[in-house]
C-alpha cells in the first residue's frame, strides 16, 4: 500500500503565551480546522525570553492549512501582533494525507 | 536581627543567576507556588473575615482604594514629564505601581509575625481589592481620548485573572468554610506557608537577576523612579492607616501594598490592555529594582514609619 | 453545615473555568498530585491492614467484587438498549461505572473524618480490588464473539497502570512498615493529604469546565444515566454493606466506591482496550456528571442511605 | 569547511498521548532509527485537546528517515490508527548532515 | 492584502539539554539573530533519552537564518560536538515575512 | 528492622519500571524534589553549624578532603588498567566514586534517626566539601599532558552548579539565621523532608530502572568494581573517622559519603569537561548498581562497620 499525499501548509507561529487566547481565536475565524501548541522560550529581538516565569514563556503555534488560509492568518497577525508582540512565523510546504482535514473553512 | 531570614532565599536566587548557576525552578514550580501563595493568602483573609462584620469594612475599603488611586495619578505625569516617556509606557508603570505585590505584602506579614507585632487579619481583603482599580486608571490614562480601548478584555483579563480568582475564591471559602471549616487544611495552608515563601524568593531572584539586562535599558531616571515611589506610597499608606485607626502593623502592611509594584496581575493585563507600553520598562522597574529595594530596605523602613507616626493624623 | 468544604475548591475551580480564568494547573502538578494522593491512600490503608488479619478480608472482598460486577452488568444494557448506543460505547460507559473515583473516595473520607463518624480502616484495599474487575467486564463486554481483543494490552495496561502500582505499592509499604515505619512520613502523606485533596479537587474543577463541551454531545440520555446510575450503586452498595455487617461509615464508603466512575484507570484502559468507543461520552458523563454530582449530592445522600438502612438486612 | 547536506523525510505525527507506547514500538518494527519526542495540546476533529490532564495530552512524534521507511510508518500508522485516535502526520523534505544516520533498517 | 514572502533556512538542532549553554553561545557568536527551545526526548544512537531526570534530557533548537549562517551553525556544531554527544541537525526551507530579522550578523 | 521503609519507595520505583508501568515521575517533579533535599540539607547543616565553631571543623575537613582523594587515585588504575577502560572513561568514573551522592547520604541519616543513633550535625559541611575535589582529580586524570582543559568550565559548571548552590547557600543560611531564623520554615524543610525523599527514591527507582540497559553495556567487570569499591570506601571513611574521633554516627556517614557515588554534580560537570567519557558507563555503574547496592546493602554494612571498628584507631 502507498497512499497519496497531497501538498499543504504548514504555518508556525512563534510568539508571546499572552498572546494564546487572542491567537486561537483569531485562527479560528480564518478557517484553520485545527492547531497544535508546544511550550517554548528563546530569544530574539525582543530579548531573552527562558519562561522562568509566566511573563517571560512563548508558544509555538503550528497550523496545517491551504495556502489562502496561511496568507490569510499571517496577513492578520502580522498587521495585528508583530508591532507590539514577540513574534516570528514561518511557512512550509508539506505533504499531508487526508488534505481535506486541513483545508481552509468548513465543508 | 534585622531582616527576615526568609528574604535570604531571595539573595541566594540572584546570586545563583548572577554567576549564571544551572540552577532553575521550572517554570511549572513558579507557577504552583505563585497559586498556593494566592490561595493561602485569600484563605488566611477569609478566615479573619468570618471573624468581623463585614459591613464594617466598606468604609475603611473605599477611603484606601480611593487613596490608592493617587499613586497612579501622581507617578503618570512625573514619568510622561520628568521621565520623557511615551505616554503608554508611563501609563503603563503607573498601573504597576498603583496595583500591589502579592509576595511583597507576604514578606511583610512573616516580618512582622516573626517580631509578634500583631495587624489587623482583614488587610488581605484590602490587597484583593487593590490590584483592579490601578490597572483600569492606567489603562484610561494610556487612551485618554482614544475610542479603542479594549476595555472588556481588560476587565475579563484581571477579574478572570488568576491572581483575583485565587485571591477572591480563597477569601470567599475562608469566609464560608470559618475557622473550623479551614482547619484540616491548615496543615497545607498555613503551616507550609512559610517554607513555599522561601522557595518563590529563590525563584524570584533567579528571575530578577534574569531581568538585570531589562534594568539597563530603564535607565537612571526609572531606577531613582523605582525607589522613591515605593517610599512615597509607604508614607501615604501609613498616613492613611492613621486616618482610619489601623495598628501599627495594619499601618505598616497597608504601607507596603502601597509601596509595592505589581508583577504578576499587572504585566498579564498591560500587555492586553496596552500592549504598545514595553514589558521591559514596567517589569525591570517593578521586579528588578522597587521588588528587591522593598524586601531588603522597604519592609523594614515602613515598619519604622508605622511605628514612629502612629497617631500623628 | 451540611457539605465539605473541600468541595469549595471544587466549585472555584469549576467556576474559574467557566468564566474562562487565565488559572490554570500545569498538566505536571495534576500528575504530581495524583501520584500523591494514590500514593498516600495506598499508605494509609497499608497500615490500617497492618492491624488485621489479611484473611479476614478475603471473604468480603469476594462478595463485594462479585457484587460490582453486577454494575456494569446491568449499565451495558441500558445503555446500548435504551440509550441506542454502539456495543463499544455502551461497554466503555458501563466499565467507567463499573470501576471506582479515587478522588470521589477520598471526599467520602474525609466527610466522615470532620463528622467524627468512624469506618473500616481496610475500605482502600477493596478501593484497589474494584478498580480492575469491571474494566475486564466491559472489554468482554465490547468484545463478545470478537477474536482479537487485546486481553494482554489490557491487563498490563491497569495492573501496570499507575492507580495500581500506587494503590497497591502503598498498600503493600504501609503494611510491611506498619505504622511506627511509617510515622516519619505522616508529616506529607497523612497531614497534607487534605490541602492536597484541595488542589487537586481545584484542578478537577477546571478539568470539568473544559469537558463541558463533551457534555453537549452526550446528550439528555447519558445525563440523566449519569445521575440515576451513582444512585442505583450507592443503594447497592449501602445493601451490601449491611450484609458484610459494616459500620454506617463503611458502608458509606462502599455506597461511594460502587457509585462513583473511574475517571483516571478506565479512560486509559479503554483507549487501549476499546479504541473504537468515543472518549468523549465515556468522560463526559463519569466526569462531567457524575463527578460532581457525587461530591455535591451524592456522598451526604449514600451518608444518608447508610445511616437509615443500618441494620436492614 | 561545507559540509554536504543529503535529503532526507522529517516525518511529524501529532496524536494522543496515550498512543505513546504502541507507537514508540511500531517506528522501531517499521525501520525508523530514533524519534524526537515533544509535549503538545491542540485542537482537531476530536475536539479541544488541552493537556490539562493525562488523558487530553498530546504528543507531537519527529522521525527523520528515508522516503520508504517515511511512508511505511504513514500507511501503518493510518491504517492502524487514525480511524479511533486523534493523529495527524504530516512529511517535510529536509537536509541532513549523515544520511546514514537515517536510512530505514539498520546496516 | 498579500505579504511578500522571502526563502530562509531553518536549522533544527536536537541534542542533549547539557549543551544548551554552550549551543546558545555558538550561536549568538556565528550571527543567528535568535533561536527557539522546546523541551524534548527521544531516541537515536546513543540510546533511550526520556527527560525522566536532568541527564536524560534533550532540547531542540530552532533557528531561522540565511543560508550562510546555517551552514556555518552546521559546520561548526558538527566539528565541535556531534563526535562526543547525541546530537542531529536537519535544515528546511522556509518562507519568511520580514527577511531582515534571520539575517546573519547584525546589520 | 534491618532496613529502612523509605527504601522500599526506591523498590517500588524499580518495579514500575521493570513491568513497563505508565508511572512517570515529570522531570519537573524530579527537579524540584531534587532542589528541595539539597535545600533542606544544606539548612539542617547550617543551622547545625551555627551551634559550632566552625574554626574546629577546618583540621578535619582537610583530613576527610585528603583522604577522599585516594578514592579516585586508587579507582583509575583499576579501571584503566585491570577493567581496560579508555583513559577518559576511566578518569570519569574514577571521578564520580570520588564524589559524594546527596540522597545515599540522607537515607543514611534516617538510617541512624529511625535507631535513635546521634551523629555530629555538622557532617552536611563534608558532604559539600566532597563534591568537587574528585571531579577536579578526574579532570586531571583524564588530561594529563593535554594542554586545552577547560579547567574554567569545570570550576564554573560545579561551583555554579545547582549542588553546590543549593547546599552552600543552604548552609550560609541556616548559619546565618540560626535555629530560630529557621524555625518558622521547619515544617516544609524539616518535617517533610522524609516525604520528600520517599517521593525522590520512587523516581530514582524510576530513572534506574530505565537505565538498566545501561547495565549490559557497563559489563562484568564494571558492575563488579561498582559493588567492591563502595566497600572499600566505606572501610576507608569508618577508619579515617576513628582517626577524627567521631562517633559511631558520623563514622557511618563518613563511610557513606566515601562510598557513594555521585549521579547529580559528577555526570553534570564530566559532560562538559570531559566529553569523549561516555555517560552510560559511568551513570550505569554509579547509578545503576551502587546507588541501590548502597541503599539496601550498603548503609547498614557502614553501620555494622562503624559499630564493631569504634575505635580500632
Ligand atoms: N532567528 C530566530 N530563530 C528562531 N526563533 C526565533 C528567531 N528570532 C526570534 N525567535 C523566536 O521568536 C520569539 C520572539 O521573537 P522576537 O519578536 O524577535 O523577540 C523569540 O523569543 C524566539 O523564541
Ligand atoms: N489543522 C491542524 N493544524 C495543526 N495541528 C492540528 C490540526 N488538526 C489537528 N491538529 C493536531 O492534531 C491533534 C489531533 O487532531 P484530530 O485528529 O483532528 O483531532 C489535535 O489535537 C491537534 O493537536
Ligand atoms: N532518526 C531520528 N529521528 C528523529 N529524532 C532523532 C533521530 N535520531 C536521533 N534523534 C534525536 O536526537 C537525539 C540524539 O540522537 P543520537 O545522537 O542519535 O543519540 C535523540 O535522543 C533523539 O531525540
Ligand atoms: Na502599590
Ligand atoms: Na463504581
Ligand atoms: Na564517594
Amino acid at each position: 500500500m502507498n497512499l497519496p499525499l497531497s501538498l499543504r501548509r504548514l504555518l508556525t507561529i512563534i510568539c508571546e503565551a499572552s498572546l494564546e487566547p487572542e491567537l486561537v481565536r483569531e485562527l479560528a475565524r480564518l478557517g484553520a480546522r485545527g492547531y497544535t501548541i508546544t511550550e517554548a522560550r528563546g530569544q530574539g529581538a525582543h530579548g531573552l525570553r527562558d519562561g522562568s516565569w509566566g511573563a517571560s514563556a512563548n508558544i509555538r503555534v503550528e497550523v496545517l492549512c491551504d495556502e489562502l488560509t496561511a496568507e490569510a492568518i499571517v496577513d492578520t497577525l502580522h498587521a495585528g501582533y508583530s508591532a507590539n508582540y514577540g513574534m516570528v512565523m514561518f511557512v512550509t510546504d508539506v505533504a499531508v494525507l487526508r488534505p481535506d482535514k486541513f483545508r481552509g473553512a468548513p465543508g | 536581627m534585622p531582616f527576615e531570614p526568609v528574604i535570604l532565599f531571595f539573595v541566594l536566587g540572584l546570586v545563583a543567576g548572577i554567576v549564571r548557576s544551572d540552577l532553575k525552578l521550572p517554570g511549572v514550580v513558579y507557577e504552583a507556588l505563585s497559586i498556593f501563595l494566592l490561595l493561602a493568602i485569600g484563605l488566611k483573609g477569609g478566615v479573619e473575615l468570618s471573624r468581623h462584620n463585614v459591613a464594617d469594612l466598606a468604609l475603611p475599603a473605599l477611603v484606601i482604594v480611593a487613596v490608592a488611586l493617587l499613586i497612579p495619578l501622581a507617578a503618570f505625569p512625573v514619568l510622561q514629564r520628568l521621565g520623557r516617556l511615551p505616554r503608554a509606557d508611563a501609563a503603563s508603570i503607573a498601573a504597576h505601581y498603583g496595583s500591589v505585590s502579592v509576595v511583597t505584602f507576604a514578606v511583610a506579614s512573616s516580618y512582622l509575625a516573626s517580631r509578634g507585632e500583631p495587624a489587623e487579619g482583614y488587610m488581605v481583603v484590602f490587597l484583593a481589592l487593590l490590584e483592579l482599580p490601578a490597572l483600569v486608571m492606567g489603562v484610561a490614562l494610556a487612551r485618554r481620548g482614544a475610542a479603542d480601548t479594549r476595555w472588556g478584555k481588560l476587565f475579563h483579563e484581571v477579574l478572570a485573572g488568576k491572581s483575583i480568582v485565587l485571591l477572591g475564591g480563597g477569601l470567599l471559602i475562608g469566609w464560608l468554610a470559618g475557622p473550623e471549616g479551614i482547619q484540616p487544611l491548615d496543615r497545607v495552608f498555613f503551616d507550609l506557608f512559610k517554607g513555599m515563601l522561601a522557595f518563590f524568593l529563590l525563584e524570584m531572584g533567579l528571575v530578577v537577576a534574569g531581568r538585570l539586562a531589562d534594568l539597563r535599558r530603564a535607565g537612571v531616571f526609572l531606577a531613582v523612579f523605582a525607589v522613591l515611589m515605593p517610599l512615597a506610597g509607604g508614607l501615604l499608606g501609613v498616613l492613611t492607616a492613621n486616618l482610619l485607626d489601623f495598628s501599627v502593623g495594619g499601618a505598616m502592611l497597608l504601607a507596603t501594598l502601597y509601596a509595592s509594584a505589581s508583577y504578576i496581575a499587572a504585566p498579564a493585563a498591560m500587555r492586553i490592555a496596552v500592549p504598545e507600553a514595553n514589558p521591559a520598562l514596567s517589569i525591570g522597574a517593578s521586579l528588578g529594582i522597587t521588588f528587591p529595594f522593598n524586601l531588603l530596605v522597604g519592609v523594614p523602613t515602613y515598619h519604622w514609619l508605622a511605628s514612629h507616626l502612629a497617631g500623628v493624623i
